[in-house]
């Protein structure tokens, strides 16, 4: 049952992101990215992360994607036209790269594959998960904070209309 | 097994009971916009047009399926599904009432109890954009795209101070769990005042839930998204047939699900005189609060003008943020001195 | 509830530094003086709190959030209230709120009130943080914090260039001192890996049971000698004691709260606070006597010649710090810290009293422009004279308790050899004769005998050029701190006094927070041996008749000629100040221009940075190609950069983290 | 309760970022690029949960926490410059806002 969960949920994840990435039409891609959380969603559940699950619906899926398709539909973005790259042979390098790349994860991945999984059922609470925020990590939850408020400005300043 | 087919049970008693009541209160707005508006409202079809839902019903089922040209035929399906299913899945964690005897075993009156109810609710909310917003997009007609836009837009700001307003309800109560927010509310003050959130503390959380929660389910007076003097009818004007009618339920899913939410938070759930030794009384008690709210939701509409869109935005972000932020500073004033 | 007594001041800070400038004076007050009100009546409770507990567990402790963890250095804002820090936080808020409310009225019409309050209250809140810090980090940011706000405040007239540069003085000097402590703290650290109070001392309680002889320069000798060039500095002590005098530029509130009642017995707290340190090193304790009553003897013979009435108690300030160092070099902790208590109550009379005086008389300064003024001025007088006779050691008044314990101690010490106890008494006794003779001297010429300030046209009193007495606001705050003058020394009475049927309230309550003071080898054969309390009353009863009669003998003295000149060595502070302008100031200076500037700046830094420069120029000449434009090129790069990175680590560096 | 290996999730998580690595090389639209970066730090968040999970250690979930934050944050400034740029060069095209190069 577990196992069946998570391969549905992984497969899903990884599919979707596939569309994000192949998906000529923005829309379709920001569409495609929630489905990604709402596969990832379902991984944080089996993982017992119950708050972040449900957090993640909240803040990704409904208000920072709800904000990309609002400037996908404010701009009336169309689709991505196919171009000639300028330097074409680059592309040769990609090969080296990925192959380093694949035998970067697979040795990370590797180092945890004898590790015993113990089950996490008793973090992710949402009291365990306050408590620490206003206790342990009180200052940067505050800094965040304002981190958050620079953003608001920030985005209010760039976005706004200039009056003559 | 017993277990399961309870819950299966309980679910499909509660989506009959739902969808009928949402069936009825159609009717009901619109009778109630008739007396309002000194007419008689739908009388036609059976005793005092009791049967008009059933009509309609049918007149859905069965009127042709328009579709526009539109380069996203699945979008265009998808959106009003995207938009209702949100709606249902907000009465699994609902409670209608506490535990009651039945068959000698005890059986509760909610399908389930979440620790994180609340967010739960929040999450689905948050989701119920994407079908407003999907269905502007693909219909592939302007007045759809600039209703899809508006209702994006105040969607997101108005689900801030919604959510804000919560806050000082949940430090009252000390949980997520709705369940727990209304036994938090059992019991009175001095023997008269009921516990309810909306008296004690609260009141302004209790008001600035309401109005975003007007604003968040579209209706008047914040129903710009299918503003029918600008916008023919917004993101829903090319739809027609089952589709239309799947955003129609879906509108008064929401009415419903929020009119609920707001008993359950500021006016005791299913709390009242003698549900202690009746608790299938509380069922009682929760639809008669419930049916305050949808009155309320239909009097407004019968009553207020539409907001201008900037006026909309100036209110959500300048009046409603800043004092759902003064009501989370008052409540956790509250909260350390008691 | 310790939280909140410490952040009140600096949230007042913060709003009278953001808000305050348009504010009116009234409402500026209220926040200002409000909040160290509030601070006092926390630090009320808190003590009362303390008070609750049984003796041996008085500490309440009260983590706040942890501020670094680097390594094995963990350094977290906590604060430790115990009976130590309990006297130290209830005094300095009391002294503290009655100074802010004379402040009310002394500052009165001045353009930068709001800017006066908040530095007043940051002030507030470092002291607060040096107090009731519970680690040397924290205690450090108090310490420095304390330093910036003096410094603020002696430069508060800011547009005068000699309360600039004063302030810089003050600054400078005191950097010295800081110097030292910082490498005393990096000490602790590097041999107790801790730098927790609590932690600290409990390991050297445990590791070194016998205290460093007398020359020995150990790991604690070390370290309590650089922790002491500290306290020099902040505490005014020989050599680091010139900033002190010329802090007198800053409001004279300032003058009162900072430089004689609170900051400036930060030395004395820190070493009261290591007693435990100082106890297990003969050594620095022996310096530590020497130097106080040395800086006592040798700022009261100053003091015997200033004519601005500030400078006059800036001397005696130092003269009185030196008493109490005297008292922690001979190990007399408790006598030590009783004597800041009083002390605060009456250098701040005297500080306040003189505040009065000067602003009756437009800010007039020179003892030789005053006199007479008894008749205008009754309470400030009646106030300044109790201050006077406490801080000359007279009964009952305060300032004759803990004088008295303080030599009563130095007498019998048991950490000091045989010959020096004595004399280091003899040269506290001729202290408090001098003090009492410069005290007699200032109170006699500025408040009897002939009016020498220019009265108006008339020269009658009445007119609006003639001097009045202050308002109530200013009177109030004078009149509660004489009366605590008068008899606040009775909480540290003598067993002596009683015929020891009456314990010592105050060393009972503070003894637990301190250490016993180590015995001398000299000593050892002669331990257990009780010098009786008859010799204490004889001492304590020589003492007071000597200072009566010099109290007497200067009152006739400056009675029949108020002007008359002093020795001109004293008049210019034995020319210290020139001396240390010869010795360091000047072969700096033109150090700095000949080789810094000329030399090493010009040629070698100037060079460094202008090849720095151009070499930068070049290689970005180059690199200015990676610049493309064209943003997915930069992702490349940062993720090509990444992944050289990780393989790095994973493939050559062999860092691969296991199970 | 839970029989799957961590390095099942981790598989997972690397795969992912790589995907959406890859998508932030490869689009040149503003948007579908940002879309990329969210599908990098979704990847690094199922990390996070999954050591959090696995060790029994919230730090892990609350720093999700913060990065999601950060997220929005990014999302809220990114889209804003995206509109910006919109409106002064009618265009998407990251490739053509090279104006200020040397």
């Amino acid at each position: 049952m577990e196992r069946a969960l998570f391969v549905i949920f992984a497969v899903t994840a990884i599919g979707a992101a596939l569309n994000v990435l192949v998906r000529r039409h923005p829309l379709h891609s920001a569409l495609a990215l929630l489905v990604v959380l709402g596969a990832l969603t379902g991984l944080y559940v089996l993982l017992g992360a119950y708050f972040l699950a449900v957090i993640q619906v909240v803040i990704y899926a409904g208000a920072v994607l709800v904000l990309f398709l609002f400037v996908i539909m404010l701009l009336n973005v169309r689709a991505e036209e196919a171009r000639i790259e300028r330097r074409p042979y680059l592309r040769w390098l990609a090969i080296p790269f990925a192959a380093l790349l694949g035998m970067e994860i697979i040795s990370l991945v590797r180092v945890f594959e004898e590790n015993p999984s113990p089950s996490g059922t008793s973090v992710g609470m949402t009291e365990a998960i306050g408590r620490e925020l206003l206790t342990t990590y009180l200052l940067p939850f505050e800094v965040t904070s304002i981190l958050i408020l620079i953003a608001v400005l920030g985005a209010v300043v760039l976005a706004r209309r200039e009056r003559r | 097994m017993g277990l399961i087919g309870e819950a299966v049970l309980k679910i499909v008693i509660v989506f009959g009971i739902v969808l009928t009541v949402l069936a009825y209160l159609a009717l009901f707005e619109r009778k109630i916009l008739g007396w309002i508006q000194l007419r008689y409202g739908p009388n036609r079809v059976g005793p005092w047009g009791l049967l008009q839902p059933l009509a309609d019903l049918l007149k859905f089922l069965f009127k042709e399926d328009v579709r526009p040209t539109t380069p996203n035929p699945i979008l265009f399906s998808l959106a009003p599904i995207l938009s209702l299913v949100p709606a249902l899945m907000t009465y699994a964690v609902i409670p209608f009432g506490d535990r009651i005897e039945l068959f000698g075993r005890e059986i509760t009156l909610y399908i389930t109890s979440v620790n994180v109810g609340v967010l739960y609710l929040f999450a689905l909310s948050g989701l119920g954009v994407y079908g407003i917003v999907l269905a502007g997009w693909a219909s592939n007609s302007k007045y759809s795209l600039l209703g899809g836009l508006r209702s994006a837009a105040q969607m997101i700001s108005y689900e801030l101070a919604l959510t804000l307003s919560v806050v000082g309800v949940l430090i009252q109560a000390g949980s997520l769990d709705l369940v727990e927010i209304v036994r938090a509310q059992s019991g009175t003050y001095f023997g008269i005042i009921p516990r309810w959130h909306v008296f004690w503390y609260q009141p302004l959380g209790f008001l600035i839930f309401f109005i975003a929660a007007v604003a968040e389910t579209n209706r008047v007076p914040f129903d710009l998204p299918e503003a029918e003097t600008e916008l023919v009818a917004g993101y829903h004007t090319e739809y027609s047939a089952t589709k239309f009618a799947m955003f129609y339920v879906a509108e008064y899913a929401n009415i419903l699900a929020v009119s609920a939410l707001a008993t359950t938070l500021f006016l005791g759930g299913w709390n009242g005189p003698g549900v202690e030794r009746v608790p299938l009384l509380g069922v009682f008690y929760f639809g008669a609060k419930t049916a305050v709210f949808l009155f309320i939701y239909i009097w407004l509409r019968a009553t207020l003008p539409r907001f201008r869109y900037d006026q909309l935005m100036r209110f959500g972000w300048k009046v409603l943020l800043p004092l759902a932020f003064a009501n989370i500073v008052f409540s956790s004033a509250v909260a350390v001195a008691t | 509830m310790v939280r909140a007594l410490v952040v009140t001041p600096l949230l007042a800070a913060g709003i009278l530094g953001i808000f305050g400038r348009r504010w009116s004076e009234r409402l500026i007050a209220a926040i200002g003086c409000g909040s160290v009100g509030l601070s006092m009546l926390l630090a009320l409770r808190a003590f009362v709190e303390l008070w609750r507990l049984p003796p041996e567990q008085r500490v309440i402790r009260e983590p706040f959030f942890s501020w670094i963890t680097a390594g094995s250095l963990q350094v977290d804002w906590g604060f430790h209230l115990d009976a130590l820090s309990g006297v130290y936080i209830l005094f300095v808020t009391f002294v503290g709120f009655w100074i802010h409310v004379f402040s009310v009225g002394y500052m009165r019409g001045d353009p930068g009130y709001a800017r006066f309050f908040a530095y007043m209250n940051l002030f507030m809140f470092m002291m607060l943080v040096l107090v009731l810090a519970d680690n040397f980090l924290v205690m450090f940011v108090g310490w420095e914090g304390v330093g910036l706000c003096s410094y603020l405040l002696i430069g508060y007239y800011f547009d005068r260039a000699y309360a600039a540069s004063a302030a810089k003085k003050a600054f400078i000097v005191n950097r010295i001192g800081d110097f030292g402590f910082a490498l005393g703290i990096i000490m602790i650290f590097a041999a107790f890996g801790t730098l927790r109070f609590s932690e600290v001392m409990g390991i050297i309680a445990a590791r070194f049971p016998e205290p460093e002889a007398v020359g020995e320069i150990g790991l604690l000798t070390t370290i309590a000698l650089l922790l002491f060039v500290g306290a020099t500095g902040k505490s005014a002590q020989i050599p680091l004691h010139v900033w002190l005098p010329d802090a007198m530029a800053g409001p004279t509130p300032v003058s009162a709260l900072i430089h004689a009642a609170t900051m400036v017995t930060a030395g004395v707290y820190m070493i009261a606070r290591c007693s435990e340190l100082y106890a297990r090193s003969l050594t620095a304790l022996f310096l530590i006597a020497v130097i106080g009553a040395l800086t006592a003897l040798f700022a009261a013979t100053i003091g015997l010649a200033q004519w601005n009435i500030k400078k006059v108690l800036a001397y005696s300030t130092i003269s009185q710090l030196g008493y109490m160092f005297l008292a922690c070099g001979v190990g007399a902790f408790s006598a030590a810290i009783f004597h800041v208590v009083t002390h605060a109550f009456f250098k701040a009379v005297l500080f306040l009293g003189a505040g009065s005086v000067i602003v009756a008389l437009h800010h007039e300064e020179d003892m030789r422009r005053m006199g007479g003024l008894k008749r205008f001025m009754p309470l400030t007088y009646g106030a300044m004279l109790c201050g006077g006779l406490a801080i000359a050691g007279l009964p009952p008044f305060s300032g004759f308790f803990s004088k008295d314990e303080i030599l009563w101690r130095t007498w019998t010490s048991p950490a000091v050899p045989e010959p020096w106890r004595h004399l280091l008494w003899g040269l506290g006794v001729a202290t408090a004769i001098l003090t009492a003779i410069y005290m007699t001297r200032l109170i006699v010429v500025t408040f009897e005998g002939t009016e020498r300030f220019a009265l108006s046209a008339e020269g009658q009193e009445g007119t609006a050029l003639a001097p009045r007495e202050s308002p109530p606001v200013m009177t109030i705050p004078l009149l509660v701190l004489a009366a605590l003058s008068i008899g606040g020394g009775w909480i540290g009475l003598s067993e002596a006094y009683t015929g020891g049927r009456v314990a010592n309230w105050f060393e009972q309550f503070v003894r637990p927070a301190l250490a016993s003071p180590p015995v001398h080898p000299d000593h050892l054969s002669a331990f257990g041996e009780e010098p009786g309390h008859g010799a204490e009353l004889g001492l304590a009863a020589v003492t007071v008749l000597l200072v009566l009669v010099a109290v007497l003998g200067a009152r006739r003295f400056y009675r029949r000629d108020p002007l008359r000149p002093s020795p001109s060595l004293l008049e210019n502070k034995y020319y210290v100040d020139e001396l240390y302008d010869a010795l360091f100031v000047r072969p700096l200076v033109r150090g700095s221009t000949l080789l810094l500037w000329r030399v090493f700046d010009m040629t070698i830094i100037d060079g460094m940075v202008n090849g720095v420069a151009a070499s930068v120029a070049a290689c970005a000449a180059l690199l200015r190609r990676l610049q493309t434009g064209l943003v997915r090129s930069y992702v490349v790069m940062i993720v090509i950069g990444a992944l050289l990175v990780l393989g790095y680590f994973i493939f050559v560096g062999g860092r691969l983290p296991t199970q | 309760m839970t029989t799957i290996p961590i390095s099942w999730y981790l598989a997972v998580a690397a795969v992912l970022f790589t995907i959406g690595t890859v998508t932030v090389f490869v689009k040149r639209n503003a948007i579908a690029m940002l879309l990329g970066i969210e599908v990098m730090l979704n990847a690094a968040n199922l990390t996070l949960v999954t050591f959090s999970s696995y060790f029994r250690e919230l730090a892990g979930q609350i720093m999700v926490f913060f990065v999601m934050v950060v997220a929005a944050a990014e999302a809220a400034v990114g889209l804003a410059i995206v509109i910006l740029l919109f409106r002064h060069r009618e265009t998407l095209n990251v490739d053509e806002a090279q104006a200020l190069k040397l």
